[in-house]
């Protein structure tokens, strides 16, 4: 006599991603989600570009040329943001997986993403100023 | 002392084969009551179609979970006071993952079968380690007193997981923080009950239970020990076989 | 010979003890509940599994009837009780003087009692009022309720019962000559309105049978009589703890979970549907509380909640009995096919379930004896292992 | 798709996922962020361009030790690896079937594979163009 709504179901999958009144947890499963689909779509993107350099200087380095276009600029710049904040999430994952800090993977959270902002900012005087 | 508020109680309505909507109640309410209080005053004066769970009213029984506000609550220690203020609205809402069987009344039928297959303990000894450490400290420690266990199987965390929202198969918080309350190594029959898809190994640390449970649980923390568990078992049982 | 088929109103622990023993004794039982298990009185009482101790010297009856049942429940049911035993402390002189009556009057019921020292009683529980003068223990004990009732109702359900959750009773269904053979339901979940038929209706809905009984033109002398009662957040004590003192307010104090529950007042209301709590009410249980555990005035309240006792018989409050009593509307008002349990204590579900399966089985003519003393429970889990 | 679970029993343990999934993907989470950070720095370091990226000819020379191709195809396997792994869990989040699941499992091994080998045959190459 109960309804099927309001049941678990895969079509609301978009719900991983806005994690409104939710904890800062959801935040953290949300963001390394999609950082990690958008690294393993450069993954496999960079693998064919890197596909480039088997068929000589010129094919490669004219591609080369386009990094200063600053949309792609802009999309390795993200690429090198994604990674770094799915890493250091990942790493607090695997911390409070061995019982590591387990009662304060908030403070872990934060911590990493301070560490995650001052590594981003690093970069990207790097890739723009340097 | 009895102060008095104006709030809206915004009810979840559904009766079976018609669209759920929403149901505002203009009501009275005194601020140090609790939500329970308020749900219950809406079907005693309001609309007695109104269907809900509830049975103890002080956090021992499990069945008064519910959404307010858009967060998983037990209704019945939740006071208003802290969800909404004079002149608001206070949102109530059943809990998610589970079928509704009328307004805000869900069955948990599965949930309950899933904690009876890990075998949930419902008494243990008053002196078993607590989760906190140093542990809390108890009247007297070295008796062989009996209490009731912590989880009170509410399902708040059920509703809160991300993970429980993608398919009813997945065992959940509560049922895998009671395998760890047993221990793989006091149970070895637990360990193909959760080493599995539908077990430790779907939890992606959201950490969303514990921050809704409300009885001193800490599911989250109880499932990545399992995890540890797991892991320590299967590799001395390659070590063992090797 | 089809099985007699039996409606029960009303999932309190009367109904699913009622519910069990006649799926025991080969009734076809369904129980119909306008909300759920334990949705009425019996969700919200303090969890006391009853020795007896309190009623002793003033009400015999039900005293041997708790002190019996507490044992049975014990061994039928143990998953769902924290069986620490009790304490009755005393705290002043007028406390010391009740003792005489109560150590006779225990040993009358049968209730096993051992006094303590105040130093013993305080090394068992250190966090009791300091200034205690004299001890007992004495075999109470705590229950969680909705579980305690699951594991009937489950049992029942293993056993053949069905379970209607969400139907409110709305009238009786009457053949020619007057007499109740069936119901007229709402189904709350589905707003749609049916009649079952029945040989027998059992009224079990404690507090509010007085207003089914209504329906059928009758009236039962049920007088709801509610009583506040305040969980605080911390388990101070492992067993439960009472004043020894005529039964008065706010003098039990009883652990759960990690938590103890203050109970009760005792006054008369009318309307069982929502009975208001009061401030002046809360005050009392502090007050009181803190006479039996100092402990509580630092620690918070988690969950304040009032519950109707739906008390038998003439006087009101204190002074009515706790027994239950169990109608045969044939005999009383020559209208057949309803019989009406009320009274009672919690610790009692299964002894007024016996009387009722027994005047049940009486009128269908059905001789299999009652068995549920020596039955074991199942898990409160099965309740949901079986879907209806 | 998500049928009522009001009667539905608790189903046997589904050998989707187990320890050594997890595992695989817990080591090779840390070991990428060493290996990733070195990629990084030689990225952004020791390239000839303003922004330190290498050129072609910088690439060749930066092949030549062959200890570099070698931490490059680690670095490849580890990533394939993880990556793949995490992205099956994504697609368990979205609860398919049996068959579904295992012809997915099937497809992300044969493109790990596939992209494991390419990328080898990539680094051998280029370690040769350089001699």
């Amino acid at each position: 006599m109960a309804t099927t709504r309001n049941q678990p179901s895969a079509r609301r999958f978009w719900s991983w991603f806005i994690p409104i009144r939710r904890d800062i947890g959801s935040w953290a499963f949300a963001l390394n989600r999609i950082t990690a689909l958008g690294l393993t779509f450069y993954l496999f993107l960079h693998l064919i570009v890197l596909g480039l350099l088997a068929q000589g200087p010129g094919a490669y380095d004219s591609f080369l040329a386009l990094t200063e276009n600053p949309f792609i600029k802009l999309g390795e710049w993200a690429v090198v943001a994604a990674a770094i904040l799915h890493g250091l999430n990942g790493i607090r994952i695997v911390l409070t997986s061995f019982g590591v800090g387990v009662t304060r993977q908030k403070q872990l959270f934060y911590g990493f993403m301070v560490i995650a902002i001052v590594v981003i900012l690093f970069f990207t005087t790097k890739m723009y100023i340097g | 002392m009895s102060e008095k508020w104006n709030i809206i109680l915004r009810i979840y309505r559904q009766k079976e084969g018609e669209a759920p909507h929403m149901d505002n109640f203009q009501m009275e309410v005194n601020p140090d009551e609790y939500v329970i209080d308020a749900v219950e005053r809406a079907w005693a004066f309001h609309d007695r179609t109104i269907c809900f769970r509830h049975a103890c009213h002080h956090s021992t029984c499990g069945a008064c979970g519910m959404r307010v506000n858009g967060v998983e609550k037990l209704t019945c220690i939740t006071l208003i006071r802290d969800v909404t203020y004079d002149g608001a609205t206070l949102k109530v809402e059943p809990l998610r993952n589970f079928p509704v069987v009328s307004d805000l009344a869900v069955d948990m039928g599965l949930f309950y079968r899933k904690m009876e297959k890990v075998d949930a303990r419902a008494v243990l000894p008053v002196t078993e380690a607590e989760i906190e450490n140093p542990p809390r400290k108890w009247a007297s420690e070295d008796s062989e007193y009996i209490r009731l266990s912590d989880c009170i199987e509410c399902g708040l965390c059920i509703s809160a997981c991300p993970i429980m929202a993608t398919t009813p198969e997945y065992l959940g918080p509560a049922p895998l923080a009671a395998a760890q309350d047993h221990g793989i190594h006091r149970k070895p029959e637990l360990l193909s009950i959760v080493d599995c898809e539908d077990g430790v190994w779907r939890c992606h640390s959201a950490f969303e239970c514990t921050a809704v449970c409300p009885s001193f649980v800490d599911p989250a923390r109880r499932i990545m020990d399992l995890r540890k568990q797991v892991v320590g078992t299967r590799l001395s049982k390659l070590i063992g076989k090797a | 010979m089809s099985k007699p088929h039996v409606i029960v109103i009303g999932a309190g622990f009367t109904g699913v003890a009622t519910a069990h023993d006649l799926a025991l004794r080969g009734c076809d039982v369904t129980v119909v509940e306008r909300g759920d298990i334990c949705h009425g009185t019996s969700g919200r009482t303090h969890g006391l599994l009853h020795s007896g101790g309190r009623y002793a010297v003033k009400d015999k009856e039900s005293a041997v009837e708790c002190i019996d049942e507490n044992l049975i429940l014990r061994k039928i049911v143990p998953q769902v009780i924290e069986p620490n035993g009790g304490l009755f402390i005393g705290l002043n002189e007028s406390d010391l003087a009740y003792a005489e009556q109560f150590i006779e009057s225990c040993e009358e019921c049968h209730i096993p009692l051992e006094e303590l020292k105040p130093q013993d009683a305080l090394k068992l529980e250190p966090n009791i009022n300091p200034k205690v003068l004299t001890a007992f223990l004495i075999p109470d004990g705590t229950f969680d309720p909705l579980r305690l009732a699951l594991a009937f109702a489950g049992t029942a359900k293993h056993n053949g019962a069905k379970f209607r959750t969400y139907h409110e009773v709305q009238g009786f269904v009457m053949d020619g000559q007057g007499n109740v053979c069936g119901v007229k339901v709402l189904d709350r979940a589905a707003n749609k309105t049916e009649e079952m038929r029945a040989d027998v209706v059992v009224n079990a809905t404690g507090a509010w049978s007085g207003e089914v009984t209504a329906m059928a033109g009758l009236d039962a002398p049920v007088k709801p009589t509610p009583g506040i009662m305040v969980a605080y957040d911390q388990r101070f004590v492992q067993r439960a703890l009472n004043r020894l003192n005529v039964p008065s307010d706010g003098d039990i104090i009883l652990p759960q979970r990690r938590m103890v529950v203050v109970g009760t007042t005792s006054y008369d209301a009318e309307n069982v549907d929502y009975i208001p709590v009061t401030d002046d009410q809360i005050k009392l249980m502090l007050e009181r509380g803190s006479e039996l555990i100092p402990g509580i005035r630092n620690s918070k309240p988690r969950g304040i909640y009032m519950a109707a006792r739906p008390l038998v018989g003439g006087g009101s409050g204190r002074s009515m009995a706790r027994t239950f009593k169990c109608y045969d509307h044939k005999e009383t008002h020559n209208i057949d096919g309803l019989v009406t349990i009320t009274g009672g204590k919690a610790t009692t579900l299964r002894a007024m379930a016996e009387k009722t399966a027994d005047v049940v089985c009486a009128k269908l003519d059905i001789t299999t004896p009652c068995v549920t003393k020596e039955t074991p429970l199942l898990s409160y889990r099965q309740y949901y292992a079986s879907p209806n | 798709m998500s049928r009522s679970t009001l009667s539905s029993p608790v189903s046997g343990p589904r050998p989707g996922e187990n320890t050594w999934i997890w595992l695989i993907k817990i080591i090779t989470g840390p070991l990428l962020v060493i290996v990733l950070g070195l990629h990084f720095v030689v990225n952004h370091y020791l390239g000839s361009m303003s922004s330190g990226l290498m050129t072609y000819d910088d690439v060749i020379r930066y092949f030549q030790n062959p200890i570099i191709p070698a931490i490059e195809i680690l670095f490849l396997v580890t990533v394939v690896t993880h990556s793949l792994i995490g992205l099956r869990g994504i697609v368990l989040d979205m609860n398919p079937t049996r068959t579904t699941l295992t012809i997915i499992t099937w497809l992300l091994v044969f493109l790990g594979v596939s992209a494991i080998v390419y990328g080898i045959w990539l680094a051998l190459t280029i370690a040769s163009l350089g001699s």
